[in-house]
């Protein structure tokens, strides 16, 4: 086993890696950019290396700064995160070369599937399902209305380097190919400095379904169950689940087990995840393979009982699969909310800044991953993930209610969150029946916030208001109610707030 | 104590006072029984009768939220006595300020000092987390000032310009 | 189901059930001390109505008072929780006559386990094992003189009334009887107004092993699994684990039927544990059964996947059991450590007081149920349990591993806690065998704290002694460090916090 | 800056400074490169070298602890600017204070002012979440003066009696 891991990473999964380390009696190696000195993973850390300007570029994304603290610091292995270097091929190559540990799966592995492309012709080859299209770029307009007629509009344009929804088109009759291809062709070469495209089959309002395989570097592959993912906005997930409200043991073993063949024809090892689109009638397809661990792998951890990362890194260390396929359980059901620092009054936008009071939630059934503390001031610099909160039930009710009770306990004070959201998103209707698609996030943004606000929270509302006017500065100093006055006697505390502010001040 | 307090759009007429160790509390002229203790700053513990509440107040950048359970209100409070109810008040009429909903950095400035707008232009862009945000004119009228410049980093609340 | 239920308690527990209330859709009705108005519980709950002194008996066990806060709040259950009236069987009568639903086992039930003697009766007629010595009230010297001559040296007297050690003593020879007698007695009279004491064969270094067991109202009673509670100090639990290191398929079959058979003799309804005493031939006797919740369920709901308290609540509204005993799997291991405000530095006395800072654990694995919060003033008049943290691994290696590492991440300022016990605890290597018994804390504790601290953490701690005292006040105000100077700068932050401190002071 | 700081009964000679925008830092006459943020009150993330600690401050009652990881230290620190070291090194001679070692309330004074007591005999017992602790003396000595009465609430860290 490795005794010393670096984790090229920052924020909440960063945290993560750290805990898992020291968990496993592994000493932690974190990197930081100069806006990050105070985060939370160098709280963590045995060992802390500044690399740089706030820019990724400078810091996150510098393969020879990165490769430079391994060395100084002696580390064996380095855990990438999600996102950053996580499924860049050149770094787990430069790794190798500088006798390093990658977690996570070879290059090879990894430019077999970072190219959506040329991954769809690797499973045409392993007979792998997917979406009717071309697995190859397009050459020219005329083949793209010739393969758009074969496969029926409506159609999706969609670059092969891509990601996040850029270089990205909906056609939906002849008409439209032409610009369309024009755009999705100019955006993929301003996003990726590459113009690829090719064409699929739209599938209208499809799920959003992934596969978590597992694979030991002597040939042993595993599927851990799937994960729901269709709630998602900009193209990016904010609610996911485990199990899948639609899929069954036999849906799950079928899936599972391409998901096992895919894994197996890109020679694949450590954590990855497959990713389907599900029509209506449930069809699944082949999607694209996540090279990396997931932001939402906590799901399947607690159905599943295991811990993904530290499987992860016994599989680095060249472990065996302590377990077998029919070991694998789904037990209870999972759902996960990605808080982030959005402004709800503002489109959400990003909303970083000082947090100045945080109460966070914890109890039966609730798991907190978290990158933020009181006090910390979130950077303006990068993604507004700021932690997950995930609920477990015996079922999904459970579950739900659970989510609930803890987003209830849930506040971040100084800075805006999207919290708020995920309260609509549980108690809707559709959510609670499982009516789940890739649209469903849009429409219920679109629909108007329940116009009739609850008149008694109001009221309560209006009292607290007035109360926090009339405290003031004193309420930035916490009351010592119990000890003072009468109990309920709320101008005895105050007194008392005034009291204690005064003291302070002293100092 | 008399504020008026705009929750979600409804405005209420509170009276707030303390005597012989108790709030006394009044809503649009009603007497209500109120017991509060601050567990943490923001975070009222609140006995309305023998209702409990726990309400936690969010004030980010000159914008005020108050959270009962998890259901978040946007509020304003007027009081003659209190500067930000003047100010605000003040804000309804006369030049109109353009301010930054969050920290960020200025990206790109779209009009000049001076120019003349429509309600809903956009002035200026401002970046954050790797997306960028329009800032748009509330009302028609011309720049009178800009109070920033491209590359400059803003806080919430930050006046970036003015409009008149 | 019920729409309303009054929690008849306070506390970490108090706060345990208002969410499963909440997370089922049911309103909760707190009650609370003068002392407790800023408690959690009232925080948390739907309405809360003040019921007297701190001294319990003026509030949390003044039976007339909360069933008028029941009548006037129109709720149509309580919950008592674990301690004050949750084993009062006159208080469970007090509730059904007032056309209350008490959330427990009915008072006849209670009155079959509360007398350890009656309870024996009962369980010898049902063939349950226990330890060899007297169902009855010794009547004389002699007798105890002949029984303990029968059963054979050393023997335990027990008071019939007991609980807490009150009225034990361990006999090791005969000379020693009487005064030992005496003793118990009158101990016992003092205690619990009941002088009668009963002997029993004394099992040296025995393990505490209890099954936890649930009824419906129809008869299906199951057993959930056993815990090992063997880690105690001064008679109170300290650690308890699920499952037990020593209980294999088998025993655990022979154990949970033993413990179905007990609570069917008693007509048992509802959540309720049986305790066994272990002996090191794993021979296992009864010794008694508490007739509520245990504070150490949460365990028992991680390796099972179930949440008791809803279930107690389910099972209370009418609801049949939703699952069979075939259906109870146990999956994984859990660890939990009950903090509380006691101080190390004085042989773990009772240490309330205001908590000025609270760092809380959380993340994978990670499960933390507690009544405390920043700035809440700890009142010296209940129980110094301040929190459970309950730590869950896919196996018990990795559960310690998760505890301990969640441990380092707890801290809690103003006040003391036994937070630093249990890192000794975890790191002891009979631990870590699972080498338990009862006696394995009292040992553990008579060992010299590890003389030699590691020299290279007391180095870090003189620094960080001197740059406490350097900023002095100033650490009364968080820093902006990231927004300010350059990284790594502290002279920067110092004169930052300076500057953030006298703003704070101009208020 | 120069403390003398004892961890767990051994000494140390710290000399702490900030010059050019970094500390510097010598333990025992030995230069240290550190490196500090207060993450919260009484929460440093250090740097030393490049390895890096979070270090917890407890303060109870007078009392002095400082938590490397889960690792807990007793400290105590002297300088000659600092009353409380000062304080602390006048304890060391002359009349002894018995303080509360926790917040809670006496129920019973067993000696007398004036009285003659040994070390280690018990001179009163407070009380705290229903169980009772017996403070005893520190030294050998007369009672000089007692100052509670049974019955009283006490803080931690009062002063109850002195012992000369």
């Amino acid at each position: 086993m490795f005794n010393k891991i670096l984790i090229a990473n920052r924020g909440e999964i960063a945290v993560r890696v750290i805990r898992a380390c020291h968990e496993m009696g592994i000493a932690a190696v974190a990197v930081y950019s100069d806006v990050d000195r105070a985060s939370l993973h160098v709280r963590k850390a045995d060992e802390a290396y500044p690399i740089g300007a706030a820019a990724a570029k400078e810091s996150y994304l510098n393969i020879a700064k990165i490769l430079d603290v391994a060395q100084r610091s002696g580390a064996e292995a380095v855990h990438p995160g999600y996102g950053f270097l996580s499924e860049n091929a050149k770094f787990a190559r430069a790794c190798a070369d500088a006798g390093l540990k990658f977690i996570g799966p070879t290059a090879a592995a990894m430019d077999a599937m970072g190219s959506k492309t040329r991954a769809r012709q690797a499973m045409e080859r392993a007979g792998v399902p997917f979406v009717p299209g071309t697995s190859r770029g397009l050459e020219s307009l005329e083949q793209a209305e010739e393969v758009a007629a074969r496969v029926g509009y409506p159609v999706m344009l969609k670059a092969a380097a891509g990601g996040g929804g850029k270089g990205m088109r909906l056609v939906a009759a002849p008409r439209d190919l032409k610009s369309a291809l024009e755009g999705a062709r100019s955006e993929a070469e301003r996003s990726f400095g590459d113009s690829e495209v090719y064409i699929e089959k739209a599938i209208l309002n499809p799920r959003h379904i992934e596969m978590q395989v597992l694979a030991d570097e002597y040939g042993n592959t595993v599927y851990l169950g799937e994960r729901e993912c269709s709630l998602q906005r900009r193209h990016q997930k904010v609610v996911e689940e485990a199990p899948s409200p639609i899929v069954d043991l036999d849906m799950r073993r079928r899936m599972g087990e391409v998901a096992v063949r895919v894994a197996q024809a890109a020679g694949y090892t450590n954590a990855g995840t497959v990713e389907f689109l599900v029509d209506q009638e449930k069809n699944f397809y082949f999607l694209e393979m996540n090279t990396r661990l997931q932001v939402e792998h906590p799901v399947t951890e607690l159905v599943t009982g295991l811990d993904l990362v530290h499987l992860q890194i016994r599989i680095a260390a060249g472990e065996r699969l302590p377990f077998r396929q029919e070991d694998v359980q789904i037990r209870g059901h999972a759902i996960e909310c990605r808080i982030y620092a959005e402004d709800p009054d503002n489109n959400y936008f990003p909303s970083p800044g000082k947090i100045t009071l945080l109460l966070a939630p914890s109890g039966p059934g609730i798991r907190r991953d978290s990158g933020m503390y009181e006090g910390w001031n979130v950077p303006m610099d990068y993604d507004p993930l700021l932690a997950k909160l995930i609920g477990y039930g015996t079922d999904r009710d459970q579950a739900i209610g659970r989510l609930s009770r803890a987003l209830s306990e849930y506040f971040v004070g100084g800075i805006k969150t999207n919290i708020s959201l995920f309260r609509r998103i549980l108690r809707h209707p559709e959510f609670r029946q499982a009516k789940l698609d890739t649209g469903f996030l849009d429409r219920l943004l679109k629909e108007k916030e329940e116009v009739q606000t609850d008149p008694q929270a109001a009221e309560v509302a209006v009292i607290a208001a007035g109360m926090f006017a009339v405290l003031g500065p004193a309420g930035a100093s916490v009351g010592e109610q119990t000890q003072a006055g009468t109990p309920g006697d709320a101008s005895g505390n105050v007194s008392n707030w005034k009291r204690t502010a005064l003291r302070e001040s002293r100092h | 104590m008399t504020y008026d307090v705009t929750i979600d759009g409804r405005s209420y007429r509170l009276e707030l006072s303390q005597a012989e160790g108790r709030w006394s509390c009044r809503i649009d002229g009603r007497e209500v029984a109120v017991d509060a203790v601050l567990a943490r700053p923001d975070v009222l513990s609140l006995r309305i009768g023998d209702q409990a509440f726990e309400v936690k107040c969010e004030r980010v950048g000159g914008e005020l939220h108050l959270w009962v359970g998890s259901q978040r209100f946007s509020a304003e409070i007027r009081d003659p006595r209190s500067l930000r109810g003047r100010s605000r008040s003040a804000d309804d009429q006369g030049p109109k300020k353009l301010t930054a909903p969050m920290p960020g950095k200025v990206v790109r400035i779209l009009v000049t000092q001076g120019a003349d707008v429509e309600a809903g232009a956009g002035v200026l862009v401002v970046e954050a987390m790797k997306m960028q945000n329009e800032i748009k004119s509330p009302k028609k009228g011309t720049i009178q000032r800009i109070l920033t410049e491209e590359g400059a980093a803003v806080n919430a609340g930050d006046v970036l310009a003015i409009v008149e």
